[in-house]
């Protein structure tokens, strides 16, 4: 199913004045300004993330962001609440030891592409398997976006890049489906024009008791020309078919690896939550 | 030799096979003469093979007087299995006593017992193990307490320690194993001391020594010390990889820490370990991991992280032999280099070492207490030595209660305007953890301005720069300078040592002070950064200045050479076994009677040894 | 000051911001004074956000004798952008030439032009940038080739090498793009040939200075350098993961090598990448990795077993602001530590440092030799300056083929019994590689014997251990020892440096010893391990001995202490620009006139600052 | 289906002398005797592998063992070949070095549950979508052997281990499907009582064109008394379902996780090989 009209929004400068000042979302900002490119598609993601924290009433005292390094990982500074901006690749095991430290802590670890399933892909799987209570966002631009415009283990086979003049030889990982596999308890797929629906699962994800992983795919306007464009993301995305059960396992494997790429929730299993 | 004093302890190895319970007896018999009274050291050598097939020795020495290393050589050698004990004997001091079965085993190569190897000046008994065994239990499994029976009573040491020793060792057994036990020690005991013509000079009188203590006796490793030490310092939050010689920890804690309502998890990794523990030490609670070298390896990007960031986490690193996987059941002290200097950019932290059991629980506790009041990263530095040995410790609960001394500086409230990372005299920032209201503030590996938002600006750069070093300025001005020990005024020989090492150091120069010479140490426990006074007030007044380590060729001793400004003689051996006493006073008593006297060819003989690449030190090429 | 004197050459900022093309205009400027012979070094800075907004300046250095450094000051400013360039006023020299845009941009606040800061003593011009770039192009973008003309045609460069470099710059653009841009420069040529009144003292009179080369010059980066080097010495398998500033090696290696008939791999970490290139080497290709400071620790753990295992490989390190993430963009030397110590256990390996962008192309190529010929991973430390800056580099075709001086010790037969560690006089085994009928053996990172099976034995890890330090004396005897370079006989002043200060560090010398000053240098490229001799002999010359580096108080330093046996002057500081030759000759001077003249109060006192963390060196707190 | 008599065999101690003094397969043994347990699995496992190198006369060589560390990781020590004993986690990446270096060489990766799939988690994914033709062998016991028996990321829940006394809190991975998530071109599951099974399974990994990955369940006799015993892994174990089409990689994702153990082939798939 297609978009309706109205839905898609480059970023957040497409909202009405008022109804960003009289939301409250503005209280989830830090004084900094965000430093992504005119264009992002983290601008996007970042209007469904604080929307959803507004919606949820998340104090910001007992809010904390964990990323690793990349233009996503500079999450933290644009914050208002608890930031820390680690070492590439390592956001989750961090987030998960402030998480085990101080559980009463609302914690979401956000990582790039690279972050999160290059250098960082080892913890993924046990952050699952554990299930600890933390939401992981990854922003998936299918590209090396702050060194520049190398492959990530997502740009398709065959893309040129910085690192692969002659084209990207390897296979891209279907993220989703690395979530399901590693037994993620809550996985779900959106992208960044769509803040609305961006701010819905980031609420589910929120709420989730668990682990919860969320894949949001989003354009880097200025190192990938090619794949991830506004047009090509936004023609590629479909709405989840209504009748798939969320419990099942096999079905949501199934539609992840399905070339048609549906957005929603794949999986809500209530599971043991670690340490609880 | 010392045979004409009267026994003030003994050196007791037991020798065996996987199976024959040669570690169970040396646990009894390090329970048994800790309840009498007796200091106690045991460093037990396990098969390096999981199967277990191979050789392991339980070695206890204990002692009326603190005793600081396993001692050099033996005086009984109780052997459970003849094939194994046969180059044991080796060991064996003058006028020390083999306990062994007088039925050697019969499918014996060559009917090679260990009875053959007893030489004039020994003395050697045969006891029926398994024979009395059998009688006691139905089984031969209880010879390993026939022959501590056998010990005890032929050295007359009381035997209800023992028995008391052993119900608590084999609490967990049936009734049945219990007593059967007990009764295989009493027919040993008997035996002994009812049909063995003693000849040896071991009379312990059977009298208890009176030693004064502080609180209850306990048996432990250094890593049940350690581990101990985490929970006294108000753990909550351990993240570990199993790794040796470091796994005991891990375990310890998996048991213990939940009990005391804080959380262990067991991650994928080393690199995630040191994750989850920055992160809960960034959250507000005490936070550690451990492991050996290997896995420091992969922790060194995230320690960096913790220097810039100002995060409090301990580190606790149990050396074995290196490089690369090494030698992981062996012991040295080589991880120094990478403990203070293992990070990209200048990034300072600080690095304790205890030199004993005891000292494993204070300074880890002293660690958590350095890491808040400094913001950073504390590494601990124990090895395979210190992890494995048991001692008889008491007080910790005393010590424990006398810590406390460095004041954390927390931020408690605020409105606006924050400055996490202020700029302060002693380098040190007021703190705010997550949960304040009003005092949200990122924290990154970027350099940072004092709010703690990324700055790429220069001298920003240097005032940040120069705080973090401030901070370890003012660990060193605040942590206690160590104290010479030894001769006052001019020496013959300064002797600096660190960690493991220190306890052999310390009997070494003993030893050459009854020869009459005047030998002094300065034993540093925190390592790094090097509190510089002591060591050139000792270089000052020492001919030769000698830095006795565990690596190849001496990595502590750099730093030493560099401070003083001096050549060193380096007493440096790597190899299996922890380098003992006698060896040390002997490279020392040697470098001192050098030909030439002069203080800068001795030292750069040693050096130059070393650099050829003949082992370091001098006569430890081997 | 140099009003008196013709020019030999210039140092020019090209100011703006993104979308200016300044960075390209100092491409064109560097290829035009390389085609006339001048010798050239650029190094531009961007901003640090990838979005680039913010000011970047493409700074350019010509000289007619060979350049060591950036230069301190500024004789030429163009500015493209008012905002960005009024506070690059504050480096122009006297006399300096100031280019803006005689119609300044509307929307200034305050109607702030640059022109406003043209103070006495400098000369401004305006010229129509905007407009003759419409003219030329009937757009405002090449108003940065505007500018180059104007610059051209004031100081008397000959114009048909620019249009040449124009023509060369722009080789894939339309020819209607390509030939407006020559129009650009055209039209400020004459602009400035015509229009303006020349004042400045910068004639270079349109002849082109002769100097002597070596084959073809080319303009390249360190980083470029690099990774021709590695090309040169018959690399075959590269792994990398992209970092900063070391990204772009792997970027031309990428796309060279599979043309030369190698692989190129982007792994998903630094583990995997040098894992892979630790895998390449022991298979017997040349191999390599490339990271910084951050990728570089993760890196430690699998340097370590290539040294156990006596695995050649190389690993280009070029370093950036830390600790942690520190600064990515910003140099500093402070990687030094980490290289050279960083590894648990005892695990010695060399560290070269390149001073220049064609000894980044020579020493990367040695470092596959000496690899190579010692098995072992050898380390080049580059840094953000080296990577980033260009040079004007020839013949290095001819160097590549001045090497090979090292013999690889291969086992190429053998018959059982094949002893892969076998024991050697310079510790370095006949090696032989998978493949290998007869020879098969197993390598391990566990200490092992000759034939490579474990070994936990403590005098074969004497033995081992020795034989993985002879291999470094060896290469210590064998790598040609830096010589001293300038005055002989009793010095006021020597000077140790390392890496890209040297060039710094050259050039201050020679200021002070235009002073009247006896000083002498030793720059070592083998910095790890330290070839004591040259060291001890410089310093037995000099009253005072200083070392000069960009990290906080001195790392080098500290090996170079523990060498001469006594306190050096500390020239450290960090900071977001390369040290200038400026800086350091005031700070050596300083240290020269301290009062009370005694070489080790001197010392002591830069120690003593350091120490108390008030930033290295003396005058460089800031 | 149940395992015909006389095709299970606990270690090749119960081979017949003459059947391996004529088979050649010593020809594939080093000096060294391994140094395992006796009764552990990995007897079992290594017979397969040497029947398989025997049968496909793989050159010695031109033979290339890289391991991690471990029990399993000591596999090159007892191989007459080349061996290389990596650091824990990283024989893939090791191995893939080699191949790619050398690609005339045969080169097999061998590694525990813990090395392969806890420290050395992260590689497996990026190693299986580029292909590297290299043949991974996982040796899952589901515990730390070398480390003396702690919980490992495929211990069962609640097992109680030496670093879980309570039991173990976290669920644990499954091998194949990880594999097949990833995108390995060949997985296939076998265990170590089946020597003739395996042998079958190495042949056809060995002849794949592309990555190969097996997985290989074992009994660790000394640390694990519940979980995989003999007796449990034999009666647990069932033979792929005839039907399944190896090209299916939904149908293979959705055998791995059904509660039944199939052994077998799973997925068989060509692809772009790396390099080639
Ligand atoms: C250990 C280490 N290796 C490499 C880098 C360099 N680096 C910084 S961000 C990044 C990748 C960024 O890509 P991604 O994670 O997809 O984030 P994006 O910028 O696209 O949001 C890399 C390789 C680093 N900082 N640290
Ligand atoms: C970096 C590092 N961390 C930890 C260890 C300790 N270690 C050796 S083997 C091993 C795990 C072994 O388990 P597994 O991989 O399942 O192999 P198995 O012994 O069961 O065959 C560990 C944790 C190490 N050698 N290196
Ligand atoms: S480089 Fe790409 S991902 Fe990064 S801020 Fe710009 S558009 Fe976004
Ligand atoms: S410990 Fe377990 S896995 Fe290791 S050799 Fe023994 S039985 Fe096999
Ligand atoms: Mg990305
Ligand atoms: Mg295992």
């Amino acid at each position: 199913m297609g978009l309706e009209e109205g839905q898609v929004l480059d970023s957040e400068v497409g909202l009405e004045v008022d109804e960003v000042v009289g939301s409250g979302i503005l209280d989830y900002r830090s004084e900094a300004l965000p430093t992504w490119c005119p264009g992002c598609g983290y601008y996007g993601i970042t209007m469904g993330i604080t929307r959803a924290l507004n919606a949820l009433a998340i104090e910001n005292r007992n809010l904390v962001v964990v990323t690793g390094i990349g233009c996503a990982g500079r999450y933290p500074f644009f914050v208002r609440g608890y930031g820390f901006h680690c070492v590439h690749g390592r956001a989750l095991p961090v987030a998960c030891g402030i998480k085990m430290a101080r559980p009463e802590l609302t914690v979401v670890a956000i990582g790039g592409d690279g972050d999160g399933l290059a250098i960082g892909g080892g913890h993924l799987p046990h952050v699952a398997r554990r299930n600890v209570d933390v939401t992981y966002v990854l922003f998936d631009n299918a590209i090396y976006g702050l060194t520049k415009g190398q492959a990530s283990p997502t740009t398709p086979e065959g893309q040129v890049t910085a690192t692969t003049p002659y084209g990207t030889p390897d296979a891209p990982l279907n993220p989703t489906l690395l979530a399901l596999a590693h037994g993620a308890s809550f996985v779900a797929r959106g992208w960044a024009g769509d803040f609305r629906g961006g701010e819905d699962l980031m609420r589910r994800a929120l709420a989730h008791k668990g682990f919860s992983f969320l894949h949001f795919v989003s354009p880097c306007v200025t190192f990938d020309k090619v794949n991830l464009t506004w047009d090509r993301v936004r023609a590629d995305w479909h709405a989840m078919p209504e009748h798939h059960d969320p419990h099942d396992l096999a079905g949501a494997m199934a539609l992840a690896i399905d070339p048609v790429r549906y957005h929603g929730v794949f999986r809500e299993e209530p599971r043991p939550v670690w340490g609880a | 030799m010392r045979s004409d004093a009267a026994p003030t302890g003994m050196v007791v190895r037991i020798c065996g096979a996987a199976g024959d319970g040669n570690i169970a007896a040396g646990q009894v018999l390090n329970r048994a003469v800790t309840r009498m009274g007796f200091r106690v050291m045991n460093f037990d050598s396990y098969p390096a093979e999981i199967r277990g097939f191979g050789k392991s020795v339980a070695h206890t020495r204990f002692e009326v007087e603190r005793v600081w290393t396993p001692g050099d050589g033996c005086d009984c050698l109780v052997a459970l299995d003849d094939a194994h004990s046969i180059s044991e004997t080796a060991r064996l001091r003058d006028g020390a006593i083999v306990i062994y079965d007088d039925r050697p085993p019969d499918w014996h190569e060559e009917d090679r017992s260990v009875a053959g190897f007893v030489v004039p000046g020994m003395h050697g008994y045969g006891v029926p193990l398994r024979d009395l065994s059998t009688l006691a239990t139905k089984g031969t499994k209880a010879r390993n307490l026939v022959a501590m029976g056998a010990l005890a009573g032929l050295v007359r040491l009381p035997a209800d320690p023992f028995r008391e020793a052993i119900r608590g060792q084999f609490g967990s057994k049936s009734e049945e194993i219990r007593e059967g036990n007990v009764r295989a020690f009493d027919l040993g005991w008997r035996h002994a001391t009812e049909r063995l013509k003693k000849r040896d000079r071991f009379d312990f009188g059977l009298a208890a020594p009176v030693v004064e203590r502080v609180g209850k006796a306990e048996i432990l490793s250094g890593n049940e010390a350690a581990a101990r030490g985490c929970l006294d310092a108000g753990l909550l939050m351990y993240a570990g990889y199993p790794i040796t010689p470091a796994t005991k920890i891990l375990e310890v804690l998996a048991k213990k820490l939940p009990k005391a309502g804080g959380v262990v998890v067991q991650t994928e990794d080393e690199i995630s370990a040191i994750a989850h523990a920055v992160g809960a030490g960034w959250a507000g609670t005490r936070a550690a991991t451990a492991t050996s070298g290997p896995g420091l390896s992969l922790m060194v990007e995230m320690l960096n992280l913790a220097v810039m960031a100002e995060v409090p986490v301990v580190v606790i690193d149990s050396q074995r032999g290196g490089p690369s996987t090494g030698l992981p059941t062996r012991t040295e002290q080589s991880d120094f280099r990478l403990a203070a200097h293992g990070a990209s950019g200048d990034s300072p932290r600080p690095v304790l070492a205890p030199a004993d059991v005891a000292e494993c629980h204070a300074l880890t506790f002293k660690a958590f207490e350095v890491a808040d009041a400094f913001q950073t990263p504390v590494l601990v530095l124990l090895d395979f030595f210190l992890s494995n040995r048991i001692e008889d410790v008491s007080g910790l609960a005393e010590a424990a209660a006398r810590f406390g001394t460095y004041a954390e500086k927390r931020a408690t409230a605020g409105e606006g305007g924050y400055r996490r990372y202020a700029l302060t005299d002693d380098g040190v920032s007021p703190r705010a953890v997550p949960g304040t209201e009003g005092l949200f503030h990122p924290a990154t590996g970027l350099e940072h301005d004092e709010r703690g938002f990324p700055s790429y600006d220069g001298p920003n750069h240097v005032r940040m720069s120069d705080k973090r070093h401030r901070k370890m300025a003012a660990l060193a001005a605040r942590w206690p300078e160590p104290e010479a020990v030894g001769a006052e005024g001019p020496l013959d020989l300064g002797v600096v040592s660190w960690g493991s090492t220190i306890g052999a150091a310390t009997e070494a120069m003993r030893a050459l002070a009854a020869r009459g010479l005047a030998v002094a140490g300065v034993f540093p426990r925190l390592i790094w950064p090097v509190q510089e006074r002591p060591l050139r007030a000792l270089s000052e007044r020492s001919r030769v200045l000698a830095v006795v380590e565990m690596n190849h060729g001496g990595q502590y001793a750099d730093e030493v050479e560099r401070v003083v400004g001096r050549r060193v003689l380096r007493v440096a051996r790597i190899g299996a076994d922890p380098i003992g006493a006698a060896e040390i006073a002997e490279a020392l008593v040697g470098a001192r009677k050098e030909p030439g006297d002069s203080t800068a060819e001795t030292a750069e003989t040693a050096e130059t040894a070393e650099r050829n690449g003949t082992g370091g030190g001098q006569e430890h090429g081997t």
